[in-house]
């Protein structure tokens, strides 16, 4: 039974570290009142530009490298994010289609980068990358130890840092009260003088660079290259588990780390020996059957921000 | 880069051209790709080599005339790309994957003029030669190589989408381990998917910790993930006995660790070779149309990639008789698994 | 003369349309100063030109006899000039203290300064009297707490001149006296205050000057004390008006509507009525009234079936339709003028033409086995706006686009014209004009002329007394009392409304009587 | 008389965003060493080229017509349904098992494999429907997971009614929406009469949300559910029946590929895409069923044709995903272009 604890908990906190970056990012934007369907875009951005820096500077870097490439794939994809924030804040673009636009954008622009760089579908294979460890003396508690402080990514411990961190921006700072104002009643905040569009360009930049390290996370963790699939869906799952999350980082942490659980539980009890009758296909669809009966059992709505998806327009009402 | 060189001659695109079609030859050949692209490192790349390779030694430009290729992004261009190609007048095409299968059919029937080739799929009509692999015998060669190797008796396949092609190499990697050692079981899973990395490390993670020490993968990009599991148990401990076994390609680039490298040795499928043949025997008048043609270890079309050490001399030895005994029929590898209860 | 604010001929236009058209209004030091129109006159638009909201297309604007250029809020408040909004401007999911500070949070070391923003509330509040829970979230208190914290956000700020935009319209009696006794504390602290409000006593009874539009035009300025109701509202509307609507003697006739001991808990589980009976009959008004929150909504959704009864019964022309659906007590005979009209009471993206046939659209003629006939809705339409005075473009513009009167009158005309045996109208005539509201008045007693029954629920003692027949007094769930017009008055109705029983108040009354007389409205 | 007019400006800021959106596409082949005009008359050529194009593209549109319509009508009833692809691949199932399993008299046998694709659609867009209006589950969640559902079930289903197959057999010619005359108008393209069905769909949507009470309903609780419950419609029931619709319009988009396209269904690797695509094609679409139209051909054309860059100018597909991207980047920011044409006309008019 431990053993299978021991299984599940490092794979379900690996497999939700990049969701959890990008779902927080998610929080950042929807919080502000600007939709973000172009995560998975943003993440796909931050995937590439991770692989893409770490074959050129694992040379000069070393083990530094792959950190490095977190940093240069979240301004990449902040960058990225910006167009989104111009058509959706300033253009006043429906904000579903140019994330849709974004998340093709971002595919297109990666592959054809690849092309043109590689001259074939993927990139070569990364040496350099995020490396696991074990945290010294925890790792030697009985049962947590082993669980949670033997061979974890660097990246993992970051991603709920990150989440305790967006959680204290979000609720504790002079930004986060503004972010929340602007997600919530825009005019309001204006009255107020607070700058909609300012606060709005911060969030979704802030949700790119986000995205970014999420993708960034995944693709020097689990693919070690990049190309077209892997990025694939985990973009809306993150949207997902934002909305899951009901727009709360630590929501959205949890709901990234249930994702992972599903996915690892089903893998883990497919190998039970009393369960190998059945057809694989039930644990292939398990995670997202648990996921809807999780839902279904979180009763009451969840509370989107009040304007999310509208742009501001001063004096409107 | 590349392809900006095109002087164009499109008249009212009637037919639509490209490249330099300075030396027309009597014949030509093209593929379409199915999504993968032919940098796919798997069927696609090896059936574009084959078709260009042969090119070349004729001394073919890429392009109209010569050989050359188009790519599907999409299912619904399979029909579309054929036809393309079959209207530049290429005399033999390649469908690559067996979702083309009735792509192939539809065309066929109509440009009953120009050859055909399904990679991978059977399609019954007088223009078309259907090329199948005998997957098993490489799936074997792997699993005798599984068996010989480990150390724990505890050897992992994990497949892709639960299909046909990937059932032949489950099949014969089952039964040469058993052919080696049958008391082990093979822990045998399916992602049922072939772009889901995550997926595959997680199944590589769990079969790792449970003792395996070879993993033999089917599974396309979800591959990656198994890769990325076993990289990362050698690299905490150097002196970790953890092995995959690559598929289609020879996936040693896929393995390395610092100076290490954990691929223990891939299972080839010569889809070039095939494509060569085939490509040649129509050139020459004697297209086997309406025949299927299956490439096994004795036509060289399936092969393990070389371990560069990974596996010593003597175990390579037994592999080889192994073989030897699949090319003179001693061993007859099945295609399917047995159903397990 | 010393002027705080002076707007010299400020216009502002909306595409080809002039909201202003070179208004003029100038504030004294510690002055009240009332602005009065009919809706859609232009004041809110003005006030927002003041607050930095909207730019002017014309005029100038000086603050303490500089001229300025307010390009947006932030300028208004450095500026030391406050709003409080006619739709409140408040984010309901924070707390009130979080509402006040934001825009210039103090912080300690990076974090918001939650405790000492909140301490620093608490003494604002208490110095002027603002009685506010500083750690309550906005979706949790009443209005008038609502209203306490917006005049509190201006405070805070430092604001010495502050613009009320209808700020008394959803108040009850009680809270628009505290408001009003907080502006005098307020100007007599030396501020300046600008208020735009419909109702002319509250007028009477704050402010020391007057400026009238209409149509975006200022008509003029007026000293309070040199003016009376009925001047202001011939200024406002361009034509005399009456206060008192009349209307002769009711003639009930059978009970249509019977509710018994009914029993309502809210989401929670908590009682909202408990055990409330009540009985309306042809040909007579009865009003209820009360103070916000003592169970009039309960008892209109439960009436109308929107919400579940626990116990008890609703009875309409002796069917029992407790907890039946909507639509079915509906079609019972009941017409129902809700109390938030852009909530229930329209489709806002919906047509003119559509909204109108809301309550009628699955009937023949409006449709037929599934088919709409919108040709019918639309004439039908048309029939109402022409009858209601519903100025509108037409048919095919968008219910969001008419002004609040017009909303209402729209779905006034809706509810009457399906003929009900009984009309529930709650708050029928918040934040209307005098012209509007009269109007109103008119169609609810022409109603009650024809042998209906109608149920009025407002919180406006006026309102109440001058339109219903009977009066019955809604508190904490039940009714305490029924009395007729004529055997109270304002004093006694709301001791009743604060929990005292009829009995009791009248006993008091007694000895209140001598200064009864001098109360008349207006 | 005004220089322009409202309706010309309507008309206008889509051309101009589509016009955006190639030249940036131009910029960017110009940077990468592709000549733009090749690349362009490439894609011309790819899509209005010759009667065998034009087929092939009408034919790419129906499918997007459908999405599109699945989720624009999810939208004007207050739903994000992202799970049009979910539903399209189990109506794709449905209307390939009915083709193939059943023999029966064309005029039966093809409308019986439509409607079950609409029903299947219908029955993976209720589960997120009842939710919703149950147990207030938001539909996005379902949804997306949904479509993984819908992915693995419709492979195993795959695999069991093959034998273990990777693909259902073809379906009797009497299910087909194959046309041998569409075919041969177009040079044997394979076009088939789905495009019809498709556009049967925009009317019927049409007809549903504008003709009909359940349309008014439907609308009315997209836009606010209190007055629509105040009104004595029964919401949940509306919020059900508008995801149930919406899935059959996705099912229909299923059976274009089913009936018309593949005639059959293989194992699926991954998403068909077009049920994302469906999104943009609503939304570049406003959500209006003559919009949908609009939309679907603008997508499914640059899809379709873009295929023939690679072909006819050397040009990376990649390219062309980029400048699709950009086109659809353009045309969600019509706004600014309006306002830029209004500025115009208002200068022209000052003169
Ligand atoms: N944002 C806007 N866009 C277009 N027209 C507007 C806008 N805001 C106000 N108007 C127009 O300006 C006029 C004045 O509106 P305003 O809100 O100032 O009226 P008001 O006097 O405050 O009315 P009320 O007493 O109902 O609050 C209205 O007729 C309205 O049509
Ligand atoms: N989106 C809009 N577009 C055009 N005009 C608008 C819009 N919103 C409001 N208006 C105009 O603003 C004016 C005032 O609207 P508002 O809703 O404030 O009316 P009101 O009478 O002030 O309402 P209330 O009764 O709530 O005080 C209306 O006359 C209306 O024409
Ligand atoms: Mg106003
Ligand atoms: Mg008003």
């Amino acid at each position: 039974m431990l053993d299978v604890l021991y299984f599940i908990v490092p794979i379900t906190i690996a497999s939700a570290a990049p969701l959890i970056f990008t779902a927080i990012g998610g929080v950042f934007s929807e919080r502000s009142g600007v939709i973000n369907i172009g995560l998975e875009g943003l993440m796909v951005m931050g995937a590439f530009i991770g692989i893409l820096f770490n074959l050129f500077f694992a040379e000069s870097l070393g083990a530094w490298t792959p950190w490095i490439a977190l940093l240069v794939a979240m301004l990449v994809s902040a960058l990225f994010a910006t167009l989104h924030a111009v058509a959706s804040i300033s253009f006043r673009a429906d904000q579903v289609v140019s994330g849709v636009a974004i998340n093709m954008l971002g595919l297109a622009i990666a592959l054809f980068s690849v092309k043109m760089i590689f001259g074939k579908g993927q990139t070569d294979f990364i040496q350099e990358k995020i490396p696991r460890f074990n945290i010294p003396y925890l790792q030697d508690i009985p049962i947590i130890g082993p669980m949670f402080f033997k061979l974890v990514y660097g990246s993992s411990i970051i991603a709920i840092a990150v989440a305790f961190i967006a959680w204290f921006v979000i609720y504790k700072t002079p930004f986060g009260l503004r972010l929340r104002s602007v997600g919530e009643h825009p005019m309001a905040a204006d009255t107020m003088g607070i700058k909609v569009t300012k606060i709005r360009y911060i969030a979704v930049i802030i949700s790119g660079g986000l995205a970014g390290i999420g993708g960034a996370v995944y693709s020097q963790t689990i693919t070690n290259d990049f190309g077209h699939a892997t990025i694939n869906g985990q973009g809306f799952m993150a949207l997902a588990a934002m909305i899951f999350g009901k727009w709360h980082p630590l929501g959205a942490m949890g709901a990234a780390l249930f994702f992972g659980f599903a996915q690892a539980l089903a893998i883990s009890s497919s190998s039970i020996k009393i369960l190998a009758d059945i057809p694989a296909v039930y644990f292939h669809i398990f995670p997202y059957v648990l996921t809807i009966l999780a839902l279904a059992g979180f009763l009451g709505k969840s509370s989107a921000p009040k304007s999310l998806g509208n742009p501001y327009i001063k004096g409107n009402r | 880069a590349c392809g900006s060189n095109d002087k164009d001659n499109n008249d009212a695109g009637e037919k639509p051209a490209a490249g330099n079609d300075t030396e027309k030859s009597e014949f030509s050949i093209a593929m379409v790709t199915d999504v993968g692209g032919v940098d796919d490192k798997s069927f696609n790349q090896s059936a574009w080599k084959g078709v260009k390779e042969f090119g070349e030694e004729q001394g073919w430009a890429k392009g109209t005339g010569g050989f050359d290729y188009l790519q599907s992004t999409d299912p619904a261009d399979y029909t579309t790309n054929l036809n393309n190609l079959a209207r530049r007048d290429f005399n033999l095409i390649f469908g690559v994957g067996f979702l083309m299968e009735d792509a192939i059919a539809d065309i066929a029937a109509q440009q009953k003029d120009t050859e055909f080739a399904i990679i991978d799929g059977e399609v019954d009509a007088p223009n078309v030669t259907s090329i199948l692999f005998k997957e098993q015998e490489g799936g074997y060669l792997a699993g005798v190589a599984a068996a010989l190797m480990t150390k724990s008796d505890k050897i992992g396949f994990i497949g892709g989408m639960d299909i046909p092609v990937i059932e032949r190499f489950e099949a014969g990697f089952l039964a040469g381990v058993a052919a080696v050692k049958p008391e082990i079981k093979v822990d045998t899973k399916y992602t049922g998917a072939f772009d889901k990395a995550e997926l595959g490390k997680a199944e590589a993670s769990r079969m790792y910790s449970s003792g395996v020490d070879i993993i033999f993968h089917a599974a396309g990009g979800t591959g990656n993930g198994v890769f990325s599991e076993a990289k990362e148990r050698k690299q905490a401990d150097k002196d970790a006995y953890v092995w995959v076994i690559g598929v289609d390609s020879d996936q040693y680039d896929e393995g390395k660790v610092g100076d290490d490298n954990i691929t223990l040795t891939s299972m080839l499928k010569r889809v070039d070779v095939a494509v060569k043949d085939i490509a040649q025997q129509s050139m020459d008048g004697k297209f086997p149309g309406g025949e299927t043609k299956v490439y096994g270890l004795h036509d060289n079309g399936v092969s393990l990639a070389d371990s560069r050490g990974a596996i010593p001399q003597d175990v390579l030895d037994q592999i080889d008789e192994y073989a030897q005994k699949i090319a003179d029929g001693e061993v007859e590898v099945p295609e399917f698994v047995e159903k397990k209860k | 003369m010393d002027y705080v604010i002076e707007m010299l001929d400020v216009s502002k236009k909306f595409g080809n349309f002039y909201a202003n058209d070179r208004i003029t209004l100038q504030l004294e030091k510690g002055e009240i100063h009332a602005l009065l129109g009919e809706n859609g006159a232009g004041k809110s638009t003005l006030m927002n030109v003041l607050f930095g909201l909207y730019q002017p297309d014309g005029g100038e604007i000086r603050v303490r006899g500089e001229k300025v250029a307010i390009t947006d809020p932030n300028v208004a408040n450095d500026l030391g000039i406050g709003m409080v909004h006619q739709h409140f401007m408040l984010v309901e999911n924070l707390t009130v203290t979080e509402n006040i500070i934001l825009g210039s949070e103090p912080t300690k070391s990076g974090m918001l300064n939650i405790k000492d923003s909140a301490k620093k509330v608490a003494e604002i509040s208490k110095a002027y009297g603002l009685d506010v829970d500083p750690h309550a979230k906005i979706e949790d208190i009443s209005v008038g707490m609502q209203q306490r914290v917006e005049i509190l956000k201006t405070l805070y700020r430092g604001a010495d001149i502050l613009i009320f935009d209808e700020p008394t319209a959803s108040l009850t009696p009680q809270e628009i006296e505290e408001l009003l006794n907080i502006m005098r504390k307020l100007v007599a602290e030396g501020k300046s205050i600008i208020i735009i409000t419909h109702k002319l006593q509250e007028i009477m009874s704050v402010s020391n000057k007057v400026t009238v539009i209409r149509k975006g035009k200022g008509i003029g300025t007026v000293i309070t004390a040199e003016t009376n109701p009925e001047e202001l509202a011939t200024l406002m509307v361009g034509r005399q008006v009456t206060f008192k609507t009349e209307k002769g003697p009711s003639n009930p006739t059978e009970e249509v509507l019977k509710v018994e001991d009914l029993v309502v808990n809210d989401y929670r589980g908590v009682a909202k009525l408990k055990g409330l009976n009540l009985s309306v009959r042809r040909g007579e008004i009865v009003g209820i009234a009360g103070i916000d929150g003592n169970g009039q909504s309960e008892l209109i959704e439960a009436i109308t079936g929107l919400t579940k009864v626990k116990s008890g019964k609703v009875l309409i022309n002796s069917v029992d339709v407790t907890n039946k659906k909507p639509r079915k007590i509906t079609e019972t005979g009941i017409g129902h003028i809700p109390q938030d009209r852009h909530k229930h009471g329209l489709i806002l993206d919906f047509s003119v033409g559509y909204n109108a046939a809301l309550q009628s659209y699955y009937h023949e003629p409006f449709s037929k086995k599934g088919i709409m006939n919108y040709k019918e809705v639309n004439e039908k339409a048309k029939s109402l706006i022409e009858e209601f005075d519903v100025r509108t473009q037409g048919v095919d513009e968008l219910a969001r686009a008419l002004s609040g009167g017009n909303q209402q009158k729209l779905i006034i005309g809706r509810e009457i014209l399906r003929n009900p045996d009984l009309l529930i109208a709650a708050l029928p005539t918040r934040g209307l004009d005098v012209g509007a509201i009269e109007f109103i008045h008119r169609r609810l007693i022409e109603q009650r002329d024809s042998g209906k029954a109608v149920l009025l629920i407002t919180f406006e003692l006026d309102e109440v007394m001058n339109v219903s027949d009977r009066i019955s007094v809604i508190y904490d769930g039940t009714i305490v009392g029924t009395v007729t017009p004529q055997e109270t008055n304002e004093q006694a109705l709301g001791l009743m409304m604060a929990g005292h029983s009829k009995d009791a108040v009248s006993k008091e009354q007694i000895a209140a009587r001598k200064d009864g007389d001098e109360h008349h409205v207006e | 008389m005004n220089i322009m007019s409202n309706k010309m400006i309507n008309i206008l800021v889509p051309v101009i965003s589509i016009i955006l959106g190639l030249l940036v596409g131009a910029v960017v082949m110009l940077i990468s060493d592709y000549n733009p005009v090749t690349g362009y008359i490439a894609l011309w050529n790819g899509i209005f080229g010759d009667s065998y194009v034009i087929g092939e593209t009408i034919r790419q549109i129906s499918p997007y017509i459908l999405a599109g319509l699945a989720v624009a009508f999810a939208f004007r009833t207050g739903l994000f349904n992202i799970g049009v692809e979910g539903q399209l691949i189990v109506g794709w199932f449905a209307a390939a098992y009915v083709g193939m399993a059943f023999e029966l008299p064309k005029i039966i046998h093809l409308p019986l494999a439509l409607l079950a694709a609409a029903v299947a659609g219908a029955l993976w867009g209720l589960i997120p429907g009842i939710l919703k209006a149950t147990l207030k589950v938001h539909e996005v969640i379902v949804t997306i997971m949904m479509n993984y559902i819908a992915l693995h079930v419709v492979n195993a289903l795959i695999k069991t009614i093959s034998g273990g197959g990777f693909k259902t057999e073809r379906i009797h010619e009497t299910a087909s929406l194959r046309s041998e005359f569409l075919s041969n108008l177009t040079d044997y393209s394979t076009l088939h009469y789905g495009i019809f069905v498709a556009l049967a769909m925009v009317v019927v949507m049409w007809f549903v949300l504008e003709k009909t009470k359940s349309g008014y309903e439907l609308k009315s609780v997209g836009f606010n559910e209190n007055a629509s419950q105040y009104a004595g419609m029964n919401v949940n029931k509306n919020i059900i029946l508008a995801m149930v619709i919406s899935g059959a319009f996705a099912g229909l988009g299923g059976a274009m590929e089913a009936l018309g396209t593949f005639g059959n269904m293989s194992s699926m690797g991954g998403f068909t895409g077009i049920g994302f695509d469906g999104i943009a094609v609503a939304l570049l679409g406003a959500n209006t069923p003559l919009g949908v139209i609009f939309g679907a051909t603008l997508f499914g054309s640059l899809k379709y044709g873009a295929n023939n860059m690679p072909n006819a100018a050397g040009i990376p597909v990649e390219i062309v995903s980029i400048i699709i991207a950009l086109v659809i980047f353009f045309v969600a920011c019509g706004y600014i272009i309006r306002i830029g044409l209004i500025r115009l006309r208002n200068k022209k008019e000052a003169k």
